[in-house]
């Protein structure tokens, strides 16, 4: 239970450190006229938002990772017991990466590393 | 100390529930999704304070990466997916209202009215040691047949999402969207060259 | 008290400065920034001091207003070696053509620190670039769910896709022409789905640059700035500085250096390959040699059009790709993507 | 109680003086790696920041301003939650979890989702393409350090980095994993958007996610990093080193040497090597990074039985 | 903290989640619903093995199948999404939309 709340207030004292180093500073100017607003593109305006329905590139890999890390709950509870277990726990482990890694494999065969 | 823990535990459960509740009242996909994410968060927490040390902890990590994937794919494929505009894309909505609270009422009445077994779990005992044990030993089967699963999902989402799947190119039907439902494609009637014109470029990632 | 210490603490850092480069000055500014005193911005909202150096062309005023805009308040407008631009009058400060402009910009940019020197007020009209206040369902310009300027801006819309065929949202913008990762001058229209560049027009070529600009050595500094080597690029053209054009330079510990970084092995092979002037990765290789023996930059390859080498790829190997074109190759092959290829004088 | 309270202490001071640290460290490395004077450098990114507090924060048309400011702010609880885990004796250490390193795992993908709101919420294409380019290779990298720590708890038949360090007391892990320390500096370097893994802020985007971003706003996003920097550096100190295991001097000392130690190495690891194209990285990361991670993973557990 | 008060958040959750995925038009914020709806089962497993099973790993197990579901759900569901998006390019009501304007 200490162990929660000494979380709790590392996070918040952390938070109020960084809010205080990031809103100490001068407030002069603090508005943005609407030429000072216009995003960056080295001179020109663009014509819409940037928020759009981004394509994200690689969302083949992203789905492949969800499945892949799954894996990882599996992983820590069996890193305890490993030595306890010895090589039953090698074996058992080795088969589950192998298994995994196969999907890995096929993933890679079928470009979902690559930029689509 | 249970007094704090009381404490916190109704701070966290308010946050879980508040944040699930903001899910769906947001504009914004990425705050939906990341709103989700502080609720699993939450939840997370409340089960640390269970002593679940290793759950808690683990369902953190992994729903951050998940709802990660999942704001990914909410901004690619939602309109106005920044919630520039204000969206309001529900049907049903009173029966659905209805259905919660009927759901939540039906099942609190249940908790309440049910006498449930106590028996607290003891101090000190060793809960990630315990899975270790479980997984290799008695619950051996589950543990490689979720490898199996997690293998069938991954190739099912290779195969489902990707373009150059196996069953051909999955452009062969593709069409733009109608000006009505199930009308003629939108306004690129003579424009046929997306798909193959520029087709040197489809493997140009193929290094490394 | 503790804030004159922590005014005096920033007036000692370097001037963050963000350059407009004209015609004529990429060589000039490369050097000027080989001075500790002096930060070059990768962004004009890291900038304090806008220096403009070179001539431009008319439509470039505008948009050197928009990019005086950007700057963060303190700010200040230096010109270098510039002549007047109509339309471009911000209350800033003229350089004389032999002036120590380290200096000069440190000196105004300590004036900035201390408040000694007034911000500049922006150049362009303070309004939106559609209005949108009071508009609309919800006040904010939008109409339904996609229609209508929300916030001054209308939405991007979906168009067909090159790579994968996922019709989803094009972004269609101009980019430069004072972009820090362009050759100095170069405006493209391009239209973005992702980070993949999905069309590309050349709206302006770059500017024309003195034969010092393409030393071999500068042009392989320029190629390390998109790999993520400053350091090692700014020892490139510390070596170049001091050379006259045709002298051999001493390159062995730069190209060992090179291949120590990984920089050789980050370029991916193929990537950006001309007829005649192989890819990537072989042109870095041809400056470094050329630069050893003290020759000009090897010939570029066979005529091509910009858009056959940038479309369809994505943003940072494009960047790669067009840093490692060879200026007068790249000016070509801009003419050759202008909807209305100017007439020049000098092809 | 007391002790965990002095932890708590240890770890703020650590923060601090560790991002100070770095702070001068990154003026020195950049400053060398152009081949000027590394003295006169020192003290520059310190000016740098003095100047960005006298800067105004620009804002662009429609940001998400609340997670535009939050994430800074988030970036630096991440550092100092990743960082309570940490022992700096036997007996110190601000939270003794016995899954201290799924915590720490859970920090270093909620780092990902931070950088994705600093680049989204800025409503501008150059950050934009940072935030989505950052994602692609902060989720492999992240996969690949969880492999590393869990090689690293197999000798420990623990979770806890109490255990993890007093389990190299008779060999540090650097030396009996040798492919876990340089694979969880590739993490370090991801974590913090460092040279060759700045996917997040690079040039070739004007700046990435900070390419709209100025003042005192930029100014908590590069301190955030910095304390990011400390906590990995501690981290990898703890895991791979012994952390703060040592003769004569106390633990806390020598668990502060050897995270300057390895904060040095990413600092100068951030300068050394050339970035991959993000496709390119993405490849590299699964089918070069991974194996090696599962090689690391073998070798440490034939090591520990 | 007892087991009936985080039985009756997880309801909570459930019942939140029940209305999004009944609700939401579009698929994507369906499956929104639907993690939330797990999210409740999640707490109100973890609550049984703190409260009511003596810590049985078995109630851990649970846990970890509840999560790996969420994953094979979220994973397969986008997947879905893709493809369809692929077959029909865009959403029945944003054909709408544009008939609108």
């Amino acid at each position: 239970m200490s162990a929660f709340l000494i979380i709790a207030c590392v996070a918040v004292a952390a938070a109020l450190l960084a809010f205080a180093v990031e809103r100490a500073a001068l407030v002069r100017h603090a508005v943005s006229g609407a030429p000072q607003q216009v995003p960056h593109l080295g001179g020109g305006a663009p014509q819409t938002h940037a928020w759009q329905r981004y394509h994200a590139r690689y969302y083949p890999m992203t789905l492949l990772f969800i499945a892949f890390e799954m894996e990882m709950m599996f992983m820590y509870p069996w890193a305890v017991v490993y030595v306890a277990e010895g090589i039953k726990a090698m074996a058992e482990m080795g088969m589950f990466l192998a298994i995994l890694s196969i999907g890995i494999v096929y993933g890679w065969r079928e470009g979902a590393f690559r930029w689509q | 100390m249970t007094i704090l823990t009381d404490i916190v535990f109704v701070l966290l459960s308010g946050f879980a529930l508040w944040t699930g509740w903001r899910v769906f009242r947001t504009d914004s996909m990425v705050r939906c999704a990341f709103l989700l994410m502080l609720s699993f968060i939450a939840v997370g927490l409340m089960m640390l304070l269970m002593a679940a040390v290793y759950i808690g902890v683990a369902t953190v990590f992994m729903m951050a990466v998940e709802m990660m994937v999942m704001a990914l794919f909410m901004v690619m494929f939602m309109m106005n997916p920044a919630g520039l505009n204000p969206m309001w894309m529900v049907h049903q909505h009173r029966l659905s209202v209805a259905a919660g609270v009927v759901a939540f009422a039906g099942l609190t009445a249940a908790v309440l009215a049910s006498t449930l077994p106590a028996e607290p779990l003891p101090p000190g005992r060793p809960v990630v040691r315990d899975l270790g044990t479980e997984l290799l030993g008695p619950s051996m089967l589950i543990f490689e047949t979720a490898g199996v699963t997690l293998l069938a999902t991954m190739v099912a989402t290779v195969i489902l999402s990707s373009r150059r799947g196996r069953f051909g190119d999955a452009m062969e039907g593709a069409c733009p969207p109608g000006l009505e439902p199930g009308g003629a494609p939108a306004g690129r009637a003579e424009s046929e060259s997306g798909g193959g014109h520029h087709h040197h470029h489809h493997h140009h990632g193929d290094h490394g | 008290m503790a804030v004159s210490r922590l005014s005096s603490l920033a007036a000692a850092a370097p001037a963050p400065v963000y350059a407009a480069i004209g015609e004529g000055a990429a060589a000039a500014i490369e050097d000027l920034f080989l001075d500790a005193r002096l930060d070059r911005a990768a962004s004009p909202r890291h900038a304090a001091l806008l220096l403009v150096c070179g001539r431009f062309r008319d439509d470039d005023i505008a948009d050197l207003c928009r990019l005086h805009d950007q700057l963060p308040h303190p700010r200040a407008t230096l010109r270098w070696r510039a002549e007047a631009l109509p339309g471009f009058t911000p209350d800033g400060v003229d350089l004389a053509p032999d002036a120590d402009v380290a200096a000069a910009l440190h000196a105004v940019y300590r004036a900035l620190v201390a408040g000694a020197r007034a911000s500049e007020p922006a150049l362009l009209p303070d309004e939106p670039p559609n209005p949108w206040r009071g508009r609309g369902d919800h006040g904010q310009g939008g109409e339904g769910m996609m229609g209508g300027v929300p916030y001054g801006r209308p939405m991007a819309m979906t168009d067909d896709d090159l790579r994968d065929g996922l019709a989803l949202d094009a972004y269609a913008a101009p980019f430069g022409p004072f972009l820090s990762a362009f050759p100095p001058g170069l405006r493209l229209d391009l239209t973005l789905q992702g980070d993949v560049i999905q069309k590309l027009a050349v709206a302006r070529p770059p500017f024309d640059q003195p034969l010092e600009a393409a030393h071999p050595l500068r042009l392989a500094a320029r190629m390390l700035l998109p790999l993520g080597l400053p350091g090692l690029a700014e020892r490139m053209l510390r070596r170049a500085a001091g050379l006259a054009p045709g002298t051999p330079a001493a390159v062995a510990d730069l190209a060992r250096a090179l291949r120590w970084r990984g920089a050789r092995a980050a370029l991916p092979p193929g990537l950006g390959r001309i007829p005649g002037g192989g890819d990537v990765r072989t042109r870095l290789d041809g400056l470094l040699a050329a630069a050893g023996r003290g020759e000009a930059a090897p010939a570029p390859g066979a005529p091509m059009a910009l858009s056959e080498l940038l479309v369809g790829r994505e943003w940072a190997e494009a960047m790669l790709v067009l840093a490692s074109l060879e200026p007068g190759w790249l000016r070509r092959a801009c003419r050759a993507d202008m909807p209305h290829a100017p007439s020049e004088d000098a092809a | 109680m007391t002790s965990a309270l002095a932890a708590i202490a240890l770890l703020f001071a650590l923060l601090v003086l560790g991002a100070l640290a770095a702070a001068l460290a990154d003026g020195a490395a950049a400053a060398l790696a152009r081949g000027r004077p590394a003295g006169a450098a020192l003290a520059v990114p310190l000016r740098r920041a003095a100047f960005l507090l006298h800067q105004q924060a620009v804002t662009t048309e429609r940001p998400d301003r609340l997670n535009w400011l939050l994430a800074p702010v988030f970036y630096v609880v991440l550092a100092a939650v990743g960082l309570s885990v940490v022992p700096f004796s036997a007996d110190l250490v601000a939270l003794d979890l016995e899954t201290g390193i799924v915590l720490w795992g859970a920090c270093e993908s909620l780092v990902v989702v931070v950088v994705f709101l600093h680049g989204w919420s800025a409503n501008a294409p150059f950050a934009m393409i940072g935030a989505y380019r950052y994602v692609a290779i902060g989720l492999p990298a992240m996969l690949v350090s969880m492999f590393v720590l869990i090689a690293a708890a197999l000798p420990a038949e623990s979770l806890a980095l109490t255990a993890v360090v007093e389990s190299q007391r008779g060999l540090w892990n650097v030396l009996r994993q040798p492919l876990g320390l340089p694979l969880f500096l590739v993490l370090g370097l991801s974590l913090t958007l460092r040279g060759p893994f700045d996917y997040a802020d690079p040039y070739d985007l004007a700046g990435g996610t900070s390419a709209e971003v100025s003042g005192p706003q930029r100014a908590a996003w590069q301190v955030a990093r910095l304390t990011m920097l400390v906590a990995f550096s501690a981290m990898a100190a703890t895991v791979f080193l012994g952390g703060y295991l040592g003769p004569v001097l106390p633990g806390p000392a020598w668990l502060a040497l050897k995270t300057a130690l390895v904060l040095a190495l990413v600092v100068a690891a951030g300068q050394a090597f050339a970035r991959l194209p993000p496709s390119r990285m993405l490849s590299a990361l699964w089918l070069v990074l991974m194996p090696l991670a599962f090689l690391g993973l073998v070798i440490a557990g034939v090591e520990a039985l | 903290m007892t087991l009936v008060s985080v039985l009756v958040v997880a309801s909570g959750l459930i019942g939140i989640g029940l209305y999004g995925a009944l609700s939401q038009q579009s698929f994507v914020m369906l499956m929104m619903g639907l993690e939330l709806m797990l999210n409740g089962v999640l707490l109100a497993v973890i609550g049984f093995w703190a409260f009511s099973l003596g810590g049985m790993p078995e109630g851990q197990l649970l846990a970890i199948l509840v999560m790996a579901v969420m994953a094979v759900e979220m994973a397969v569901g986008f997947a879905l999404v893709v493809a369809v998006y692929r077959k029909r390019q865009a959403d029945m009501t944003e054909g709408l939309d544009l008939l609108k304007n």
